[in-house]
């Protein structure tokens, strides 16, 4: 366990002080690995992000119980910005770029706990820049007239501007085009095979993401209901058949749906 | 026509004083989204502040070089308010983080109401004075062309210039460096920039410290003006229009909003007053900037509005 | 489980639509309002009436009237005091200036002027959003201190700009007594409250709030910007004209602009939001607490018998005050009504945690 | 139990005006504990209960609704605003209302007015001797033909009071009159003085209050006009209004609600000696004497006083009622030997009022600041009854016909 | 499933150009949908797909072109119009109303078709009630079809994504809308989700016979169930037509899809 990046312990988190959403979640994050947070709609998996990352506060949310430890260390008093020093970062689910601010500013204040050099900095930027060629043709429109798609470029680069450890990734894939989520996913395993960046990715296309990571977390309910390498996963006959809609080995139309109706749940 | 330049130059000068405490409401609500209504109430605070240690400090020490005194109790007063800016951090907006902005403007009103107590307790209801020396005879200005002269008050002559100053600096401090960027980082959405690593609380610190700075230099020229007394907290709100007019997130936007706003109050209250009865210029400063804000509802120099599907 | 729902279906939608669908709530506001119109009346000191029960009631419609744009229709005024004045003024003139006027008309028409002016403010919030019209509000508030002190017609020629009412009666029914006073008040206040929550569940009320959250969207589904904004500032400065009219009359008796300055203002939009922005009922539990706090602060060292000086006390009194509205914000930015709320959701769930 | 009278008093020691206030404010509560001190009134002690208003009307309301309830017989608002409220609801109550030196002009009328005393002079008498004097300084009030005369007031009911009698003798004696509104507090006052610059009048009356004050007066010095042209009026003729004005302020004028400054005065070295001596004093020691200082103490004087004449009438050493205690301020008869023995030598003129005349005494002068302290430069004045008198009974005719109030019949001001 | 007919063009956009200062969203367009059809609109990030809609509904006002619909021709719309005219539309980024309830959200659907005046609301009594009551019986059904029952009373901002865009469909549907335009509802679900939301969307195309114009990022989605797509790149419209000519076009290959699909 000595490689254990992250380590969450049975939390519990409650928003408003009423509602529970978190029923004691545990997981693990190996250093250098990719790890996915599978579920459905409102199954949890922002909210662990948020747990991990303390960004909870804002939302008004609370971990109640449960303890989080990164590198051994408790990191439940700690700030977001700590969180960031200490190479965790997080992108957020819906974008939240700066509105006012165009794109490369978006960028460049991600480097904003970065302590080496604005050369090193500017070549950071290069970087992301050769990641979304569509940002730097944008750079200097403000972020809020971007399209949707470029705005979710602009939030992932943001976030590897700190030159990050750890990053949680947030439905990365949400309103990109299919080959750009394809890049994206490439990019994480490049940074991931040369860079050593761990990164938990909480996504609903279980497909792509099963197919990058190393190992999965299936979240329902607020609940860890299954888990295991991604591969295992991948040949799982339930995961395939409400995850990757494969029901009985091949893929399903969508035009046919009509037809029938089931409605999965593990747990009422 | 002299008389016209009278008015014009005190205008200007008066428009420049707002602009000061403009000034204030500008650099907070740049660096967090807050429209901070307590800006008039630590405007007195600070001067509060700064005539009572004037006048401690060589009960005190034993000083008695009115310099020293007088800077002493400057920076007795410059330290208050960063404990003022901590306190407020720590106990009030590091504590409403990603709130709307109507949460915080009234969180501003709860800070208003205790500042305004707290002075008062600490510092007394009276009235007291600033002395930092500002000649207070009027000079007049081309006493050949026009009979009488213009006349300028050399007060607001020097105040002027001082809050011009600083003005200049605080704006290229903050449109030309790093921070700057944070700054309105911070301002546009506060949980993306901590999850970028921006401590809100440092910075939040820092930028209210500054504009305690900037109420600090608007209380001691108010203060040397009108006596430091609970009035003071009052200009802010006539500060307002020139906030919005120049623009809430715009630096240059509060001396030009203030210059105007002063310029064209005077001009109203002088030329049209009488002609309504006098007492004018309080509501035909908001009208004027009312006027400027339907052609443009960001202000002169603000940040576009953004409203998008 | 006191506070149970479970075993309460809805077999109609009117049911469901009804403004307390909960039978619990249903008894406790029949009994509220059976203390408030029999109980109070028959107990309360006459201090508690003048000073408490009815500047609380006419606040508390003022700040439904205020609520209802800025809770729900998201338009911020600062210039809350001015449609006050101007429901005070309008009502005092059509009272002095016509024979016969009866009371609760003028009233209503004070309303009616406040509302007239109200939607002629309104206007510029087609251009102006969010903190810029809160500021530019304040218009209002100054341009109509300026003309009751300086138009003198508005006086009815009073050499000092101050007016005053008084022998008020409603069909007959002499309102003199602090009761008296109570009861018009209270039902007048019923009843606004009535319509008020009828609108704001209406589809009018929805296209406020429409507006509010997402105005882009909200035209897109063919709510118009104009009429969504300016009847909302119409409804809002009719209500709160009443209330100025009602201040004006039966609080005060006689007053000058200052009674409705930018002070007015400011505590009415503490109501508003300390009670709960979008709640009716929010606007009763902020005008409560405001209109409670700094009597109940003022008093305290007496009732601890601690002799502090006035200068003292009150400057405390501000102190904490400031304190306690960062606090309830901190707590609750939804408002006292969210805490309420979130309150019925614990019971609903007692015995359980979660 | 000891007999005690209970005494609101309605202050403000916080806010903008709270300079102004708490002077007042202290000199009313050392009398009231000079007045224990030496005893009560004949044995019947004094309580009393501040209440702080904050100079806003409905805290002010407030307060008398909370004091009313503890026995209050008398109240003094210290606000014009308030004032206007309390009338109101006083008739009702049975509450007689001082408003020594402020309110409502035509209250003077008791027949109309019935609970009401503008005890020693309203706005009207300050206007009247401050156009007296200048008339005086001129050399007659013909003299005053073609001159320009500027009222700079604060935009309130309290700063409009003076108009229709100052606009009166406009008429009457020719000047032109010039009125400029400064907008409340007052603390931007540069369009009004470059208005005073331009059309240059001979003279400028100061209706101010508060922060106005000492800003008039260092906008009058920053425009360069002449100090001692400016004449105030007793709210704007005290310590805090010149204080941090100092040499600034050299010259200038006020009218005096009859009294000024008075370190002297025997009632001072009394409180002095029996109250601040013993540590008791309310505020500190300096400020005894000071303009305000002794209004406060010369208003609560006048309540004691009425309280003391309604004994005379209706039973010494009792406590007395609301009614009572009107009747006592009706027949006040303060004569000089009255008020010799009360240390008010020096201090003030006597009083006596009836039910008709509610004001007592019209006579004020006039005092100058000398950049450190006050001191008296006219002789007394008395406002014009012939001119005063009819714009009184006017004014109040219309609230009566307003208010459907009966005048005062005759009988009624018997007992 | 066959016997949907697809009937005339409904809506015709002709030549439509939108420009934001230097940056050219739109260039040229032109494209039509024709009534009961399921038209998509494919294209990389920052094409201009929902600059399109935009420009439909009134939100954008392009400098050029003109919009066709139902025979009436527009230089510009106006948003009110164009909901009058039965157009609803769903949006990329969430625009739900966040301090309502789900079913006051839905309901605003129908502010449209609410004819009682202020007073008649204030008083809420006959007219009011009844006309209350009868469109909250429409809503109850969109809220059964959409399974969100559970929900209907809970302010939508505390709802997870995928839920929110299930609201913001239902509030479209509200308006009874003759054309729908859906802007990415299927970001961010699983592949159960969509296959819910695929089902919606042919369930209203199929019973109400409504037009559905979509974009959508998902080749899967898409090529199922649309009748014609229309591809666009940068501006340009690079193909149109039927899924399958689509898939096999070279540009919409190389702009596009890319190689493994
Ligand atoms: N700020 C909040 N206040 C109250 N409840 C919340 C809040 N945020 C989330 N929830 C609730 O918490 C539950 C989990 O939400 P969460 O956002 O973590 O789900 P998710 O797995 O990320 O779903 P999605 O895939 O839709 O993003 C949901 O039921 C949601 O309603
Ligand atoms: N209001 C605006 N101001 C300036 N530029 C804009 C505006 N709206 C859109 N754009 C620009 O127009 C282009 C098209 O944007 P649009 O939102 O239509 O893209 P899209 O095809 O929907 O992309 P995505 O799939 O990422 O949502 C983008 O480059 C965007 O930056
Ligand atoms: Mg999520
Ligand atoms: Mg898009």
């Amino acid at each position: 366990m000595s490689n254990m990046l992250l380590n969450v312990n049975g939390i519990e988190v409650i928003y408003n002080h009423v509602i529970l959403v978190l029923k004691g979640v545990s997981l693990q994050v190996p250093e250098g690995k990719v790890v996915a947070l599978l579920g459905g709609n409102g199954a949890g998996k922002t909210t662990t992000l948020r747990a991990v990352s303390n960004l909870l506060a804002g939302e008004r949310g609370e971990v109640t119980k449960g303890s989080i430890e990164l590198r051994g260390e408790r990191i439940e008093a700690l700030s977001t910005s700590d969180m960031v020093e200490r190479g965790v970062v997080q992108v957020m689910e819906g974008r939240h770029c700066f509105a006012h601010l165009t794109i490369e500013e978006n960028l460049l204040t991600g480097a904003y706990t970065r302590r080496d050099g604005k050369a090193a900095v500017a070549q950071t930027l290069e970087k992301v820049y050769t990641y979304f060629p569509r940002l730097k043709t944008r750079r200097t429109s403000q972020a809020a007239y971007t399209s949707g798609g470029e705005q979710q470029m602009c939030a992932i680069g943001r976030a590897l501007m700190c030159n990050p450890k750890m990053v949680l990734l947030d439905e990365p894939s949400m309103g990109l085009a299919p080959q750009i989520v394809e890049e994206v996913f490439e990019i994480v395993k490049d940074l991931n095979t040369k860079e050593r960046v761990t990164f938990l990715l909480a996504e609903q296309n279980t497909n792509i993401a099963l197919k990058y990571a190393d190992y999965g977390y299936i979240l329902e309910n607020g609940r860890i209901v299954m888990d295991g390498e991604a591969r295992a996963l991948r040949e799982n006959e339930d995961v395939k058949e409400f995850y990757l809609g494969m029901g009985g080995g091949d893929r399903k139309s969508f035009k046919d749906v009509k037809s029938y109706k089931r409605r999965k749940r593990w747990l009422a | 026509m002299g008389f016209f330049l009278e008015t014009l130059f005190g205008g200007l000068m008066a428009g420049m004083l707002y602009s000061l405490i403009a000034l204030g409401f500008v650099l907070i609500f740049k660096a967090s989204g807050v429209f901070n209504f307590a800006q008039g109430a630590m405007v007195l605070f600070a001067a509060l502040a700064m005539a009572r240690f004037a006048e401690w400090v060589p009960q005190w020490t034993g000083i008695d070089s009115k310099i020293a005194a007088n800077l002493i109790a400057f920076c007795l007063a410059m330290a208050c308010m960063v404990v003022v800016a901590w306190v407020i951090e720590r106990f009030v907006l590091g504590k409403l983080v990603n709130q709307e902005g109507i949460t915080l403007l009234m969180a501003t009103l709860g800070i208003t109401y205790f500042l305004d107590g707290f002075g008062q307790t600490v510092f007394g209801s009276d009235i007291y004075k600033i002395d930092v020396g500002m000649p207070k005879d009027p000079i007049f200005l081309f006493e050949k062309t026009f009979e009488g002269g213009v006349l300028i008050g050399q007060e607001d002559l020097i105040a002027a210039g001082i809050a011009a100053a600083l003005v200049v600096v605080l704006a290229l401090f903050f449109q030309k460096t790093a921070t700057g960027r944070a700054l309105r980082a911070v301002a546009d959405d506060h949980q993306a920039a901590q999850s970028i690593g921006i401590p809100l609380n440092r910075i939040w610190v820092i930028v209210w410290s500054v504009a305690g700075f900037a109420a600090l230099v608007a209380g001691i020229i108010w203060g040397s003006k009108l006596g430091v007394q609970f009035s003071l907290s009052q200009v802010a709100l006539k500060a307002l229009p020139v906030v919005i007019l120049g623009g809430l997130t715009s630096v240059p936007g509060a001396i030009i909003g203030g210059l105007l706003i002063g310029v064209g109050e005077k001009l109203s209250e002088v030329y049209i007053g009488p002609l309504l009865g006098g007492g004018i210029e309080i509501w035909f400063a908001y009208v004027l900037a009312l006027g400027f804000l339907l052609v443009r509802p960001q202000g002169l120099f603000g940040e576009k509005i953004i409203d998008r599907v | 489980m006191l506070y149970r729902e479970n075993g309460q279906f809805k077999t109609s939608y009117a049911a469901d639509q009804q403004i307390f669908p909960i039978l619990q709530d249903r008894v406790v506001i029949g009994l509220l309002l059976a203390v408030a119109f029999v109980a109070v009346p028959a107990l309360a000191s006459e201090y508690a009436f003048r000073a408490i029960l009815i500047p609380f009631l006419i606040l508390s419609l003022a700040a439904i009237g205020l609520n209802i744009l800025v809770g729900y229709c998201g338009q911020i005024s600062l210039g809350t005091g001015a449609f006050m004045a101007i429901g005070a003024y309008g009502a005092y003139n059509f009272l002095v200036r016509i024979d016969g006027m009866p009371l609760l008309l003028a009233v209503v028409l004070g309303g009616v002027c406040a509302t007239v002016v109200g939607v002629v403010f309104g206007v510029p919030s087609l251009r102006i959003k969010g903190l810029y019209l809160a500021v530019a509000t304040l218009a209002a508030q100054f341009f109509t201190d300026w003309a009751f002190l300086r138009i003198k017609w508005f006086t009815n020629d009073s050499a000092s700009g101050s007016v005053s009412v008084s022998g008020l009666s409603l069909l007959g029914w002499q309102i003199d007594t602090p009761v008296e006073k109570y009861l018009f008040c209270l039902g007048f206040v019923c009843v606004c409250a009535l319509l008020a929550k009828n609108l704001v569940r209406s589809h009018i009320g929805r296209a406020w709030m429409a507006m509010r959250d997402m105005d882009v969207a909200a035209a897109v589904i063919g709510i118009r910007p104009i009429h969504a904004k300016l009847s909302a500032f119409a409804v809002s400065s009719f209500f709160v004209g009443m209330a100025g009219a009602l201040w004006g009359f039966v609080h005060l008796g006689s007053w000058e602009p200052a009674a409705f300055s930018i002070d007015r203002s400011f505590q009415l939009l503490f109501m508003v939001i300390i009670g709960g922005l979008g709640s009716i009922m929010g606007s009763f539990f902020g005008a409560a607490f405001i209109v409670l706090l700094p009597i109940f602060l003022n008093q305290v060292p007496a009732m601890l018998g601690i002799p502090i000086n006035t200068a003292l006390a009150s400057h405390l009194e501000a102190m904490i005050f400031g304190a306690l509205i960062v606090f309830f914000l901190i707590v609750e930015p939804h408002g006292l009504a969210r805490l309420w709320s979130t309150a019925k959701e614990k019971l609903r769930l007692w015995p359980f945690p979660h | 139990q000891a007999k005690e009278q209970f005494f609101p008093v309605l202050v403000y020691r916080t806010g903008a005006y709270a300079p102004n206030g708490v002077p007042w404010a202290n000199g009313y509560v050392d009398y009231l504990k000079l007045i224990n001190a030496k005893g009560g009134v004949n044995g019947v002690k004094i309580s009393y209960e501040e209440c702080e208003t904050g100079y806003a009307t409905d805290r002010g309301v407030e307060c008398y609704e909370r004091l009313k309830g503890k026995g209050a017989t008398v109240f003094q608002p210290l606000s014009t605003g308030i004032t206007f409220a309390l009338t109101e609801k006083a008739p009702a109550d049975k509450i007689p209302l001082i408003t020594a030196g402020y309110g409502r002009s035509e209250s003077a009328d008791g027949n109309v007015f019935k609970w009401n005393f503008p005890l020693l002079g309203t706005y009207w008498v300050a206007a009247d001797v401050l156009l007296q004097h200048i008339a005086k300084k001129e050399g007659g009030w013909d003299k005053l033909k073609g001159k320009k005369i500027a009222l700079v007031y604060h935009d309130s009911p309290f700063g409009k009071e003076p108009i229709p009698l100052v606009t009166e003798r406009s008429k009457m004696h020719g000047f032109d009159l010039q009125l400029l509104p400064v907008t409340a507090p007052g603390v931007e006052q540069k369009a009004t003085w470059l208005q005073v610059r331009q059309s240059r009048p001979d003279y400028v009356l100061l209706w101010g209050w508060g922060v106005m004050n000492s800003t008039a007066l260092k906008e009058a010095q920053a425009t360069g006009y002449p100090r001692d042209k400016m004449y105030g009026v007793w709210w704007a003729g005290a310590e805090p209004d010149v204080k941090d004005v100092a040499d600034g302020a050299k010259g200038y004028n006020a009218v005096t609600m009859q009294h000024g400054a008075e370190p002297n005065a025997a009632v001072v070295k009394e409180i002095l000696a029996q109250i601040h001596g013993k540590g008791q004093g309310t505020g500190p020691k300096e400020e005894v004497g000071s303009v305000l200082y002794m209004r406060g103490l010369l208003s609560a004087m006048l309540a004691v006083e009425g309280m003391r004449r309604a004994q005379e009438n209706y039973g010494k050493g009792k406590v007395i009622t609301g009614e009572q205690m009107r009747w006592g301020l009706e027949n006040l008869a303060l004569d000089q030997k009255k008020l010799d023995a009360l240390g008010f030598a020096g201090v003030m003129r006597p009083v006596s009022t009836s039910c008709k005349d509610h004001m007592g005494s019209s006579w004020a002068r006039v005092h100058t600041w000398d950049g450190a302290k006050w001191n008296f430069t006219s002789d007394w004045y008395q406002a014009d009854e012939s001119l005063l008198k009819p714009m009184v009974k006017a004014a109040a005719d219309k609230y009566a016909a307003e208010k459907k109030l009966e005048r005062r019949a005759a009988a009624d001001c018997g007992a | 499933m066959g016997d949907r007919k697809i009937g005339d063009v409904i809506l015709d956009v002709q030549n439509i150009s939108l420009r934001f200062g230097g940056v050219k969203a739109l260039t040229d367009i032109s494209f039509n949908v024709r009534e009961h059809e399921i038209r998509s609109i494919i294209g990389p990030n920052g094409a201009g797909k929902s600059s399109m809609l935009n420009c439909i509904n009134g939100v954008y006002v392009p400098q050029e072109g003109q919009i066709t619909f139902r025979g009436q021709t527009f230089s510009h719309m106006n948003s009110r119009q164009v909901a009058e005219m039965g157009v609803a539309r769903t949006f990329q980024n969430l625009a739900l109303f966040k301090g309502m309830s789900v079913i006051d959200n839905i309901m605003t659907g129908r502010n449209l078709k609410m004819k009682t005046n202020l007073f008649q609301q204030a008083i809420r009594w006959g007219a009011a009630e009844r006309e209350e009551s009868a469109h909250r019986e429409f809503v109850e059904h969109i809220i059964d079809f959409l399974e969100i029952q559970a929900h209907r009373k809970t302010p939508v901002g505390r709802l997870p994504y995928g839920l929110q865009k299930r609201v913001d469909l239902g509030r479209a549907l509200a308006m009874e809308p003759q054309v729908l335009l859906l802007d990415e509802p299927m970001a961010g679900m699983n592949v159960e989700e969509k296959q819910d939301m695929c089902r919606f969307i042919l369930d209203v195309n199929d019973e109400f016979g409504t037009t559905i114009v979509l974009i959508e990022h998902d080749m899967g989605v898409v090529m199922d169930i649309s009748d014609r797509v229309v591809v666009l790149d940068y501006g340009k419209k690079i193909g149109d037509g039927a899924p399958d000519e689509v898939r096999a076009n070279e540009d919409v290959i190389r702009a596009y899809l890319g190689t493994s699909h």
